[in-house]
């Protein structure tokens, strides 16, 4: 009989509890609440309840841009993607490190080193991209970069890219140039030979 | 239980199902509500990590192995990336083992809350889940703040790590931590102590420490049974031999041990020895140091294999890696504790109810990502 | 190769070992600075080679070795009670110190012995993994053992033919082999004979071929559906 | 009462006395239908916010026009309704059709009828029938055939279990319920609801207002287990075992949609309603003003009985949002072994305190 009164007892004490529980969250609507209100409030907000702020930012993963006049066209981030989804075609310059006006193609690197070839499509399926950030390490020329956090001068962060047709996040980088541009440009003038 | 031979039944837990934790179908034969016999069915996510590995390079294996076990990426990169540093013989500087160690154990929170937290769904309590969902949001905030990414990191990478702490990291984890210990008693008074969650889970699903290690269960669902195993004990990695927490063992406070109560039970525990650790790796980390410095330029291991553990938050995370001196993998196996966890289910949950058998899987807490691989 | 550049890489290698680099720099011609590079890195490696570890060449590199000077590494004193309670199953020779080679034969009985004899009491079986060592080689079983009492741990490797390779199952033996032979089996068709119900656990059961042999093709379709994802526009 | 007086007050009432009943209950049943309906947009919004208060959520929030749901989300139940109805409600081809069709209005009958012997008010009571308390609770059982039906006729396994699981509970915790009441008829003496709540008017042990909650100790414990086993009538956690969302799916509303299941959800809250309503007239005095001397004319008495059920059907809402649920034979024993013997034992306690005390 003890037994039977104890266990009421123990059922109503522990219900009573997690009702208090309960109650005491009802109360106090907005201290613990880590609700995004998404189209007001866009993330990152800083003084999001653990106070961490904008530019403390180690590194962002939104989306991937690349600044094609610095590209040498090293081939190193399509090597090491998991997913191969960049690809890069590149045309040997006929001098290195000169400009070549009509093709738009910079000859010297913001990092000063001179580019032996002509970018002539890099291509970055964003559909296949799993945002690993594998691309961005071995870049020696740090042209790939995902868009916001510590190159928030140069692009703020963007993670609404989302579009109506699958080709459309298809991006490329390269500058859009006739090939038969890139090929006078890169080929040995036959009958001028100065 | 099911002495009464009615009519059987066969009931399709589908592979659609509110609570199978994943894509995973379960064939339950029924008597009416008593449960005679259960076969999982898995597969449904099988995407081939393993062949994916021998087409792509070391380096490139670890993001696969984030979305194994989607829900405790960091520490399957852990696993990794421990089983890869063996192979190669590689020193790792002091600050990467700390700033691994450190997220290692804010991950498997993170995985632990929300293991509590589906399991008060299934059985029932809606509120937990949001309770231990909103202090998982901090967890998740803080890896943002260090590799940029919420679930899926590629944040410990061979030989060192994808990006250095950012400034103010350790008082941010240090307010996380003043913020999160007063919660884990909030738990326990709105689901762990209370009597219809005790009713529902107490006696429920026995599993014995023989059953148990024959059916190479491991991790808390083990030390559920009373078999004191961990593997940051036992087989020390890492740095984890000079943090002294103590491994939480299930001893039957409500019904019999290795119930399901009792797996749940070492779960909270392991959150606040998960805290413990956390407070001590972040009192001496070395502020300086630099987590690329021992990043081999091209990783080609020596011809040979390994087989290394590590503790997961679902038990013993095993690698066993056969490289042949190429820059790929030759071969890539992991040993997935949920894989061995669900093989036992139809072991302990014979002869109880239909709404047990969900008690009994939540409690198993299984990742079906990791299973099927 | 012009000779006179061999001559030239010869002689800035030697001078970049003696210290000073320039040797090395001022070669004008790219092709044969980056030659005259590898071949100085190149250099440096056997050196330190040489210099490091006089003695043991013949040492497996891939283990690291036991510091403590004891001869018998676990899997040699187990292999040594094998041997002895089933002799003739244990090939000495591919055994090494990380593993125990044996034959199919009588790996079940070997099995049960390893669990019940006090003195190795491998209660769980940790993992089994399948390898395919070689297009034409053989297939091996791979398992790794542990012992929850003595908590130390062996690994055991079994091979069997490529064409119908046949291993005892020790599913009676640890629960677990069960879903674990399952899985290598539907990964490479390795028959484990005496198992309860042997089918795919993981793929399809009408599945063909088995994936992770070195000599598989993915199927072209599987009931209709295009197995290969060719994606258009995009190669 | 007021069925009666609408009688009396047709002037056609001798010639055609047929159509008069039937015009004067028709006007009656017309503002209880959207009383439901509007308490019912009332109670979802209610439980939409406080179920996110609870969890540290903020619940339906909007600001401005357009779809987010006007200011504070109150558009949100709305919006549900309009969904409800708007959503194609399908049929499963191998349903048994007609079944499937009339069972959610079988359970909305169940419930909607049983607003009829509700005192809102002293004089606002559609039909104060002499067995009010008994004719509640003989119609709430309605609902199961009702759910049997929809179980049974949608053809799928999961609202097959929910079905039977739902009969064997309402129809087990009708007994405590009842039971419990039987001490409320034994004090008061009158089934009549108005009668019940006549009983309660003036003071008790001086200060304390006559409700019979305070009548004496063992009154408490029948309230206590009229509530609960209320709770477990309208399948409310901590019973919601019949549409448990972790094991069977949604029970027996799984294969419905749309309209029907609009009908379902509604015949929830009617019942949720019809449960506290009860409690309140035979527990908590009704529309007696908890000072009896003041604001007790009907205006107030309506107001106070208001106030009262949605205190209660607070109380319902805060279980729902933080008790786990039992299983099936956990529930069966608990009423069986738990509720039936000590609503027994409390008629006897009862009834020799009043013998003792008079």
């Amino acid at each position: 009989m003890f037994k039977y009164l104890a266990t009421i007892w123990e059922t109503v004490t522990t219900l009573l509890t997690g009702m208090g529980v309960t109650w005491r969250h009802m109360l106090a609507i907005r201290r613990d609440n880590v609700t995004l209100q998404y189209p007001e409030e866009r993330w990152p907000r800083p003084e999001r309840n653990i106070g961490f702020d904008h530019d403390k930012y180690n590194v962002i993963r939104s989306r991937l841009h690349v600044d094609i006049d610095d590209c040498i066209g090293c081939l190193k981030c399509e090597r090491v993607c998991p997913v191969n989804c960049i690809k890069i075609d590149t045309v040997k310059v006929l001098n290195r490190g000169a400009d070549i006006p009509n093709i738009r193609h910079k000859g010297i690197t913001s990092f000063g080193t001179k580019k032996a070839l002509v970018v002539t499509r890099f291509d970055i399926d964003m559909t296949e991209c799993c945002y690993c950030n594998l691309c961005v390490y071995p870049c020696p020329e740090e042209c790939i970069y995902m868009t916001g956090g510590p190159n928030a001068e140069k692009h703020d962060i963007d993670y609404e890219f989302s579009e109506y047709d699958r080709n459309d996040l298809i991006y490329r980088f390269a500058k859009k140039v006739s090939d038969e541009d890139v090929a006078n440009a890169t080929t040995e003038p036959q009958e001028v030979a100065d | 239980m099911g002495v009464v031979q009615g009519d059987q039944m066969v009931l399709n837990i589908g592979p659609q199902h509110p609570s199978t934790h994943g894509v995973l179908r379960l064939k339950v034969v029924t008597d009416g509500e008593i449960v005679s016999d259960i076969t999982p069915i898995i597969g449904y996510l099988h995407r081939c990590f393993e062949k994916h590995c021998e087409n792509s390079t070391y380096e490139q294996v670890i993001p696969y192995t984030d979305r194994c076990d989607y829900i405790a990426s960091m520490n399957n990169n852990f696993g990794y990336v421990v089983a890869m540093e063996e192979l190669m013989e590689i020193k790792v500087p002091e600050r990467v083992e700390y700033i691994r160690v450190i997220m290692a154990e804010l991950n498997r929170i993170a995985s632990h809350l929300l293991a509590l937290g589906t399991y008060g769904l299934d059985v029932g309590a809606f509120t937990p889940f949001l309770y231990m969902f909103r202090d998982r949001e901090r967890i998740l905030d803080i890896f943002e703040l260090t590799c940029g990414a919420r679930l899926l990191y590629n944040y410990m990478w061979i030989g060192g790590v994808s990006h250095d702490l950012p400034v103010g990291f350790v008082e941010t984890v240090y307010n996380f931590l003043d913020y999160f210990e007063p919660k884990v008693q909030e738990y326990n008074d709105i689901l762990t102590y209370n009597k219809i969650f005790v009713e529902r889970t107490a006696d429920v699903g026995v599993l014995l420490p023989e059953v148990a290690i024959s059916f190479g269960v491991s991790g808390p669902n083990l030390r559920g049974s009373g078999v004191k195993w961990d593997i940051r004990k036992d087989e020390p990695y890492s740095i984890y031999e000079r943090f002294d927490f103590d491994v939480p063992v299930g001893q039957g406070l409500v019904g019999t041990t290795g119930d399901c109560w009792d797996r749940f039970y070492v779960r909270v525990l392991e959150i606040i020895e998960s805290t413990k650790v956390l407070r001590q790796a972040l009192k001496d980390i070395p502020a300086t140091g630099d987590v690329h410095q021992a990043l081999p330029k091209k990783i080609r291991p020596p011809k040979g294999s390994i087989y290394r553990r590590t503790e997961s938050p679902r038990g013993d995370l095993g690698y066993y890696i056969i490289s042949d001196g190429s820059p790929q993998p030759y071969r890539v196996k992991m040993r997935s504790p949920a894989f061995t966890a669900l093989s036992v289910l139809n072991e302990i949950s014979r002869g109880w109810m239909l709404s047990d058998v969900i008690a009994v899987l939540g409690s198993l807490d299984i990742v079906l990502g990791e299973i099927d691989r | 190769m012009t000779d006179n550049q061999e001559m030239l890489i010869q002689e800035a290698v030697e001078k970049a070992l003696q210290g000073d680099m320039e040797a090395v720099n001022n070669i004008e011609d790219r092709v044969t600075r980056s030659k005259a590079k590898a071949a100085l890195v190149k250099a440096k490696r056997e050196a330190a080679k040489t210099s490091a570890e006089p003695s043991s060449e013949e040492k497996s590199e891939e283990s690291a070795a036991e510091s403590k000077p004891v001869p018998l590494s676990l899997n040699q004193k187990i292999a040594g009670i094998i041997a002895s309670q089933f002799p003739g199953t244990v090939d000495e020779e591919s055994s090494s110190e990380t593993h125990i080679q044996l034959q199919p034969a009588k790996w079940f009985d070997i099995a049960q012995y390893l669990r019940d004899d006090p003195a190795c009491l491998f209660d769980s079986l940790q993992c089994v993994t399948g390898v395919d060592l070689g297009e034409e080689s053989e297939l091996e079983v791979r398992y790794n053992l542990h012992s929850m009492t003595h908590r130390h741990a062996i690994e055991i490797r079994i091979e069997c033919a490529r064409n119908n390779p046949k291993v005892p199952s020790v599913e009676t033996v640890w629960h677990i082999g069960d879903w674990f032979e399952r899985e290598t089996y539907d990964m490479f068709g390795i028959e484990f004979e005496g198992h309860r119900d042997l089918r795919r656990i993981l793929l399809p059961d009408d599945w063909e071929g088995w994936p992770l042999r070195k000599d598989y093709e993915v199927q072209e379709t599987y009931h209709g559906i295009v197995v290969p994802k060719v994606k258009e526009g995009w190669e | 009462m007021t069925v009666d007086q609408l009688i009396d007050w047709f002037p056609i009432s001798t010639t055609w006395p047929g159509l008069t009943f039937l015009l004067a209950v028709l006007i009656c049943a017309v503002p209880v239908f959207l009383f439901i309906a509007v308490y019912a947009l009332v109670v979802i919004y209610g439980e939409l916010k406080i179920s996110s208060f609870m969890q540290d959520k903020v619940g339906p929030m909007g600001q401005g026009v357009g779809l987010h749901a006007w200011r504070w989300g109150l558009l949100q139940p709305v919006a549900d309704a309009l969904k409800l109805i708007l959503k194609e409600d399908i049929i499963p081809a191998s349903a048994d059709k007609k079944l499937f069709i009339l069972a959610p209005f079988i359970v909305f009958i169940g419930a909607f009828i049983a607003f009829s012997a509700l005192p809102f008010s002293q004089t606002l009571i559609i039909a104060d029938m002499n067995i009010g308390v008994f004719y509640i609770l003989a119609v709430s059982s309605l609902g199961v055939i009702g759910l049997i039906m929809a179980g049974w006729s949608s053809n799928n396994k999961w609202s097959l279990y929910g079905a039977m699981r739902s009969a064997a509970q309402i129809i087990s915790y009708e007994i405590p319920a009842a039971l419990s009441i039987i001490v409320v008829i034994m004090l008061t003496s009158t089934m009549s609801m108005q009668g019940i709540i006549q009983y309660q008017s003036g003071f008790i042990w001086g200060f304390l207002p006559n409700w019979l909650i305070f009548n004496n100790p063992f009154m408490f414990v029948a309230f206590f287990i009229f509530f609960i086993s209320g709770v477990a009538e309208c399948n409310r956690t901590p019973f919601d075992i019949p549409e448990a969302e972790s094991e069977l799916v949604a029970g027996a509303f799984t294969e419905y949609s749309g309209m029907r299941y609009a009908f379902f959800f509604l015949s929830e809250y009617a019942n949720m309603f019809v449960v506290a309503g009860v409690a309140v007239t035979a527990f908590l005095g009704g529309w007696q003003s908890p000072i009896p001397g003041i604001f007790n004319s009907p205006a107030w008495g309506l107001w106070w009985f208001m106030s009262k059920t949605m205190f209660l059907i607070f109380v319902m809402i805060w279980f729902r949002w933080t008790f786990p649920r039992l299983r099936v034979d956990q529930l069966m024993s608990i009423c069986w072994k738990g509720f039936t013997p000590i609503a027994l034992m409390n008629i006897f306690c009862v009834g020799i305190w009043y013998l003792i005390l008079g």
